[in-house]
């Protein structure tokens, strides 16, 4: 009963969250000075002709009588037409996840790994040189914006050795099928996924080496020690599974800014992602797409958020539902 | 170890005993001295024997030799001098977007955490909602449409990031205000703004402290991020900005990009280090080990 | 015939750039079939007493003399399987009852049948099981909690949990750390009567550490005082608590009937129990003198340079001071 | 210098522009076959050509439709759908004869019906080609024959030829629109998948990717030589330019950062060449704001800008500077004599201080009415020259005691600041201002919609009407010349920079669009072809044709031995019988 209850009010809350942020988008976007029917009328338009396109995208209406429609659209699941694109804003959208997802859940799960691994290693000598020295390198690692790595790395990777292609998601010369246009995805995606997870990895270390560190010098430890077991078996059997929760929540966390978090790479390699999509229709202020991509990632990351603490209700029983 | 035995509520006192602490965490040393030499850079820069940044009198595109260590950029401007010259902007959007974040996310959690009730309820709601709104793309919005002005970037950063530091300042008031003294002060009838700000805010400033430093990192990173995509203010010196002009030229010019992303990579790693040591330090398991022992 | 000896411990504590003594020259022994009473305030170094007989450290520490001896061999000198053998079979521990003295996300089935298991590879589930749901009922603790998550259960259900688990492998020794901490007064009644029960049934030592003197003398027959890492006073329980002889020891008895004579509300207030612990407060920095020296109210020059010896004082009894060095 | 590096970088355009790659395909024949890629900043919003501005749209629409009549690489009407059309001598009935051969993609005949139906819904519609070729100037379209139609003007208007040519009057199919009642219907699948008559057919759209186009085997004007077309989309000019070099493209239709084009122009197997296109950066003054309204102030800026300066440092030298009122790159109409202040920081000093703007302490002007001279210089930021420009104007106008901030806008914002509120001291503005100079019209003179100066001048503005109705070619050009004078004596607008359009791609392409003027429009590629491709004679036609000489050679080595050899025989013969 209890479950259902926190079930039932943590749903409202989701909801009621996702409602404050689509109305806080609509009104940052449209109070925004600026004309979007002068836009796409274009230079030499007359002002009969702006007029025209204003009445045709319904941008002659009040803001509050555009908001309630918007919002009844919304609520039937649909998202609007694009201005720019002239297709409807849901379809826009979900042709764009798959490409961003490529980059962002890939690089999210090598970063996981590659940080837990890391952290594995130098944990056992907390305190250590090594551990100290890596500490501090990953600190720097996260210091560095994205988009200038990857802007380094296409320098080194594709311009001064040529190893790799600088930008695109496939190579539209020879655009294969099957199983060659799936390698092909993977070598243009290498230097993107390999900046986002190079920014990452310090993520994951950071909270996998703390939480095993604390969790070495947790009581039980001490217990399992006195009770005859060998360091290694308790870190084996105990520290390493007590110390898996933080790191896979701040994961899962982190799943919330799969749509949102690769925009700036996608920037610097091309890729025909949703950060890019975002920034093209902020730029032709293509309003019903900005919404819907505003939209959509507000719900990712509350659904990352509410499955989070759904998870850990149900993984670490020690939370209770408040 | 005899501090003890002194007062415990002396402010400066408290910040000379966390110092004492720090110094024994190396990484976060030499985090601090970075970050001296960035401030001092800062501050003197305009009495340093430097080029005018703005002045595009030099050929362009030269690459880095004695007069111009650095080089200089598509313009004809000393990437040196730039370089130094944008650690002003870097610093002053990175500190006054923490600071706004920092009043705005104090006044919130203290409220929410001390009065308590309903009002908690809805601060805490609208902090949650704020926590779930992806702030990139929001500022990124905001300064694309609204304008580019670095007071306005610092506003806006400083208005997105806040709900962290509320969070922190509402649970630690939510502690504090169950101690003695705070209840004595009840008893002898000072009034709620008497007791949020004189007493309850000034003791829960530590834990924030940590985490606006680490807030200044993640506002210069901001700001590097927006520039970087063409939305910096076009009158001040901005290393994002120098690094998305240099980003034409990687292919010849590698050095206009390259410098002011070390640049960034120093001034953020410097507050990273530091606000790691701090955040160790300041965190209660690390005093209650440092008891234990 | 000694059943456990410590001769002359020494450890130190590696705290930033400073080294902290936090047990100075320890030595006493244990008799068969007995149970000792370590009492001390909290940095008096009797958990890391405890720590150091099971060898279980933190990393920090460092044991710079003394033995401990065993059936004729130095626990301190074993190699890590030799002591692994050791551990639990021979001598066991109560670790302080705390929220995590159990992994809390490992059901107490798989932690007890993990520490059984070590001991006794050869075990099949069903014996195993059979194993663990005996000592739970030894401990007063139905087999139901096996299923359950530490989180799960109370206080004192832990502590008997941790009592069964001491008691797995049937050890000659058993060291109770501070055993009844945090737990109501009914409880705590109850399981250190359970736990005099238990030894006199099965007739295994006990060496139990508490800060509470009440603690102490309900349940010890000797009992050992210690005091900013040194032993102060040794004797009988009866001995001890009825005609305490170092100042400390003295103090102590004296804030307990302070302390009783207030209300129970009080007691518990948050308040007292800070004072009190801040008015003890314990000065490890020196190396030469009585540790007790700030404090002692009969302290001469003599105390501030010279540390005194542990001397006999009557049967068995004996004390560290100056005041009966004569 | 200054002067030098434009002379040197003059001189560089121009020897791009020699080593003509005509030479290199000269005595080459078109081969058949092929993908060429061409790489360009963005997506197509749709696929209906007419309806809406779409810069990206445009070059694949330009290969995929057709218009009545077309312009080429010159800005010269060439005939597109309509093999040759009348104009009456009033100017105002125009007919046009349509090829009898040409289809759709989906083999339905191309009619003068669907030639109505378009303009007529661009009329209804509003589509974007309303403003300019003045829709409702239209009063009748006849269908004469299914491949005659007849337009009928309600006044006469010169320029009519040229928009018709240019943009937004694609010829669209009826039959694929009529069923719907908005020919913007999201559900219409022509606006995804487009029916054109184009040389191109639409094969598909991988949106932020690519379009790809293929051969059109039917194309009235007979198939071109690619199989393929690929429109591959990189918004980054870096990467756009990484990727042409690594052959993932063959036309550069992203215009590469300025300091790449020496590079680019000395790699082997491609070609760089540069035109000066008719559009221009200039700025604008607010003429309702105190005091860009006093024309002296005005033009003491004129005289403080050095525009070659300019150039050299915010385009990296790529650019013409501005000569007059017009861009110069439409010869006829350009006039020469009317020309803009030269750089002369003197003169502009003492300008100002005669007209009482007193040099401050902090070394900057104060106005006659005491406030500071410091401006915004507001700019949209769609790319880095923008911002350079400004840099530029800051510090020379900082030379004459002028202080400039800069605000840099994302367009929309801009537009809204500048054009709508017109709250701004001066602003950048660019634009296409061909093809015919009756672009000044909808852009400087009195009631346009992006006069965001605020210019009002009527003589200007009763020029401009004049010239658009005068079918006098001569008379014409009078006009536009006297307009001219008048504009740059108002400076109410300052022309910074004609811009120079490059054109880069690999060698290995011939007959590309501005190739081939007088032939296709300026950005087809029907008559495109690639060296590898396979030869439209039987291979050993051209084993023949390409070895002649070799065999020419052979064949007379061999006719020489065998000479020889009778020759020699017969003498030796001749000496045994002797």
């Amino acid at each position: 009963m209890e479950w259902k209850d926190y079930l039932l009010r943590r749903s409202a809350q989701l909801l009621l969250t996702v409602f404050f942020a689509l109305i806080i988008n609509f009104l940052i976007i449209n109070l925004a000075p600026g004309d979007p029917a002068a836009l796409m009328a274009g230079e030499l338009a007359t002002k009969e002709y702006i007029e025209a396109v204003r009445e045709r995208w319904g941008l002659n209406k009040p803001i509050p009588e555009r908001l309630v429609s918007y919002l009844l659209n919304v609520l039937q699941g649909n998202l609007g037409y694009s201005y720019t694109y002239l297709q409807s804003v849901s379809t826009l959208i979900a042709e764009r996840i798959p490409v961003t997802l490529l980059l962002t859940l890939t690089s999210s799960i090598i970063a996981f790994f590659v940080g837990l691994l890391l952290a594995v290693k130098t944990s056992q000598k907390a305190f250590s040189k090594v551990d100290l020295f890596v500490s501090n390198v990953m600190l720097t690692i996260y210091s560095i914006p994205s988009f200038w790595l990857g802007l380094m790395l296409i320098g080194i990777f594709g311009v001064a050795l040529r190893i790799f292609p600088t930008s695109g998601m496939v190579n539209v010369r020879s655009t294969g099928s099957g199983v060659f246009l799936i390698l092909d995805i993977a070598y243009h995606s290498i230097l993107p996924i390999v900046t986002l997870a190079t920014i990452q990895v310090p993520i994951y270390y950071k909270i996998a080496r703390n939480t095993i560190v604390e969790q070495s010098s947790e009581d039980y430890v001490s217990t399992f020690l006195m009770a005859g077991m060998s360091t290694s078996s308790i870190f084996k059997k105990y520290v390493l599974r007590n110390s898996l929760l933080p790191p896979v929540t701040v994961f899962a966390l982190h799943l919330g800014y799969v749509l949102s978090g690769a925009a700036l790479v996608e920037v610097v390699f091309g890729w025909p992602g949703m950060g890019r999509l975002l920034l093209s229709a902020v730029y032709s202020r293509d309003y019903p797409l900005i919404m819907g991509i505003y939209l959509v990632t507000s719900i990712t990351v509350s659904l990352a958020n509410f499955f989070v603490d759904i998870l850990y209700t149900l993984l670490d029983p020690r939370v209770r539902y408040k | 170890m005899k501090s003890k035995l002194k007062s415990d509520n002396n402010f400066f006192y408290k910040y000379l005993l966390l110092w004492n602490r720090f110094k024994n965490y190396k990484g976060g040393l030499i985090g601090f001295y970075l970050f001296l030499v960035v401030i001092f850079i800062a501050l003197f820069v305009p009495f340093l024997p430097l080029c005018d940044p703005y002045s595009i009198k030099f050929q362009s595109f030269l690459p880095p030799s004695f007069s111009h260590p650095f080089g200089t950029d598509e313009m004809g401007r000393d990437i040196f001098s730039r370089v130094l010259w944008g650690s002003r902007t870097s610093l002053s959007v990175g500190f006054g977007a923490a600071l706004v974040s920092s009043i705005v996310g104090v006044l919130f959690g203290s409220l929410a955490g001390y009065v308590g009730g309903k009002l908690d309820e809805l601060l805490s709601r609208i902090i949650d909602i704020f926590l779930m709104i992806p702030a990139f793309f929001l500022i990124l919005l905001i300064v694309a449409i609204y304008g580019s002005s670095i007071y306005y970037v610092m506003l806006v950063i400083g208005l997105t990031t806040w709900p962290s530091t509320a969070r922190i300042v509402r649970a630690q008031i939510l502690s504090l205000k169950e101690r003695e003294f705070i209840y004595a002060q009840k008893v002898i009838g000072s009034s709620t703004f008497r007791i949020l700000f004189v007493h309850l805010i000034p003791n829960s400033i530590q834990p924030i402290f940590a985490n606006s430093i680490l807030q200044v990192a993640s506002a210069i990173l901001l700001e590097a991020g927006l520039s970087f995509l063409g939305l910096g203010d076009p009158n001040v010196v901005s290393w994002g900005k120098m690094i998305y002009s240099g980003t034409s030229y990687i292919f010849t010019s590698w050095w206009i990009a390259f410098f002011p992303g070390i640049a960034i990579v120093v001034t953020v790693a410097s507050l990273n280090l530091i606000g790691d040591a701090l955040v160790t330090i300041l965190s209660p398991k690390t005093e209650e080990r440092g008891a234990y022992a | 015939m000694n059943l456990l000896e410590l001769n002359e411990i020494s450890v130190e504590y590696q705290l930033g750039k400073n080294n902290i003594l936090a047990l100075s020259n320890v030595s006493f022994s244990m008799y068969p079939k007995e149970i000792l009473g370590i009492l001390g305030e909290s940095g008096s170094g009797k958990s890391t007493l405890a720590l150091t007989i099971m060898r279980a450290l933190p990393k920090n520490a460092r044991i710079i003399g003394g033995e401990v001896i065993f059936n004729g061999k130095n626990l301190l000198n074993l190699s890590e399987d030799e002591l692994n053998s050791i551990r639990w079979k021979e001598i066991s521990i109560i670790p302080q009852n705390s929220m995590n003295s159990l992994s809390p996300v490992h059901k107490i089935r798989d932690q007890l049948r993990d520490i059984l298991l070590l001991h006794e590879p050869k075990l099949d589930e069903k014996e195993a099981i059979n194993i663990m749901e005996e000592k739970l009922r030894l401990a007063n603790i139905s087999e139901d909690v096996l299923d359950k998550f530490p989180h799960q259960l109370s206080g004192g259900m832990r502590q008997r949990i941790l009592i069964a688990a001491s008691l797995l492998c049937n050890p000659e020794i058993i060291i109770a750390d501070e055993p009844t901490t945090g737990l109501d007064v009914v409880t705590q009644y109850q399981i250190l009567k359970e736990l005099k029960n238990l030894q006199s049934a099965k007739g295994f030592s006990m060496m139990i550490i508490s800060h509470d003197i009440s603690v102490i003398s309900n349940t010890s027959h000797r009992t050992v005082v210690m005091y900013g890492g040194k032993v102060v006073e040794i004797g009988p329980s009866d001995s001890v608590v009825g005609s305490p002889l170092h100042p400390y020891t003295r103090m102590l008895l004296e804030v307990q009937m302070e302390i009783s004579k207030k209300t129970q509300n009080e007691l518990h207030s948050r308040t007292n129990f800070n004072k009190l612990h801040k008015s003890v407060g314990v000065n490890f920095a020196h190396h030469s003198g009585c540790p007790f020296v700030q404090r002692c109210p009969f302290a001469t020059e003599k105390c501030k340079t010279e540390a005194p010896t542990l001397l006999k004082v009557n049967n068995d009894h004996y004390v560290s001071c100056f005041l009966f060095n004569k | 210098m200054r002067t030098s590096i434009v002379g040197a970088v003059i001189a560089l355009l121009l020897t791009i522009s020699l080593t003509s790659p005509l030479v290199v395909s000269q005595g080459l024949t078109p081969k058949l076959g092929g993908t060429l890629v061409v790489i360009q900043v963005g997506d197509p919003k749709s696929f209906n050509p007419d309806a809406q501005v779409d810069d990206m749209g445009f070059p694949i629409f330009q290969n995929l439709f057709n218009k009545l009549v077309t312009l080429d690489i010159d800005y010269n009407i060439i005939p597109d759908l309509a093999y040759k059309w009348d104009v009456s001598s009033d100017g105002l009935t125009y007919t046009f004869y349509l090829y009898k051969n040409a289809t759709w993609h989906d083999g339905v005949p191309v009619t003068a019906w669907d030639v109505k139906w378009t303009f007529e819904t661009i009329n209804k519609s509003k589509g974007i080609a309303y403003s300019w070729i003045k829709a409702s100037n239209i009063k009748s379209i006849d269908v004469i024959d299914n491949y005659t139609v007849k337009f009928i003007l309600k006044q006469p208007f010169a320029a009519f030829l040229s928009f018709l040519g240019w943009y937004g009057t694609f010829v669209m199919p009826k039959h694929m629109y009529s069923n719907y009642s908005d020919w913007l219907d999201p559900k219409n699948p022509a606006l995804q998948k487009p029916v054109g008559s184009g040389p191109f057919k639409f094969v598909e759209w991988v949106k932020g990717d690519h379009v790809t186009l293929e051969a059109n085997p039917n194309y009235f004007k007979g198939q071109p030589y690619l199989d393929k077309l690929v429109f591959k989309i990189i918004p980054d000019a870096n990467t756009a330019l990484s990727s042409f070099l690594a052959g993932e493209g063959d036309v550069l239709a992203v215009r590469p950062p300025f300091s790449e084009i020496p590079k680019l122009n000395s790699t082997s197997g491609v070609i760089v060449r540069s035109r000066a296109t008719p559009s221009q950066w200039y700025i604008g003054f607010n003429l309702l704001r105190y005091p860009f309204n006093d024309r002296t102030l005005r033009l003491a800026i004129a005289y403080a800008i050095n525009r070659s300066y300019v150039i050299e440092k915010a385009m990296s030298g790529y650019g013409f500077p501005a000569r007059g009122g017009y861009t110069s790159a439409i010869k006829w109409a350009f006039n020469s004599n009317a020309a803009l202040p030269n750089y002369n920081v003197t003169l502009a000093n003492k300008l100002l201080d005669d007209a009482g703007y007193k040099l401050g302490p902090d070394g900057i002007r104060q106005t006659p009415n005491g406030t500071k001279l410091s401006i915004k210089y507001t700019y949209f930021t769609t790319g880095p020259e923008t911002e350079a420009i400004g840099v530029v104007l800051k510090e020379q106008l900082k030379k004459i005691g002028i202080e400039v901030t800069l605000e840099g806008l994302e367009i929309g914002a801009w537009e809204q600041k500048v054009v709508k509120n017109r709250d701004f001291d001066i602003a950048l503005c660019d634009g296409f201002q061909g093809p015919d100079p009756d672009n000044m019209r909808s852009r400087f003179a009195l009631g346009a919609y992006l006069n965001f100066a605020n210019y009002s001048n009527v003589e200007y503005y009763d020029l401009l009407q004049n010239a658009s109705v005068t079918t006098d070619f001569s008379t014409r050009q009078k006009l536009y010349w006297k307009a001219q004078e008048i504009f740059v004596h108002d400076l109410a607008y300052i022309p910074l920079v004609d811009l120079v359009a490059f054109y880069i791609w690999k060698t290995e392409f011939h007959g590309l669009p501005w190739e081939s003027a007088g032939k296709v429009n300026y950005n087809s590629y029907a008559l495109t072809w690639w060296e590898k491709g396979k030869s439209i004679e039987p291979e050993y036609i051209v084993f023949l044709k390409n070895n002649a000489l070799a065999i020419v050679i052979v064949l007379v080595i061999i006719i020489g031995v065998v000479v020889a050899y009778k020759v020699t025989k017969k003498k030796w013969s001749g000496k045994t019988t002797s």
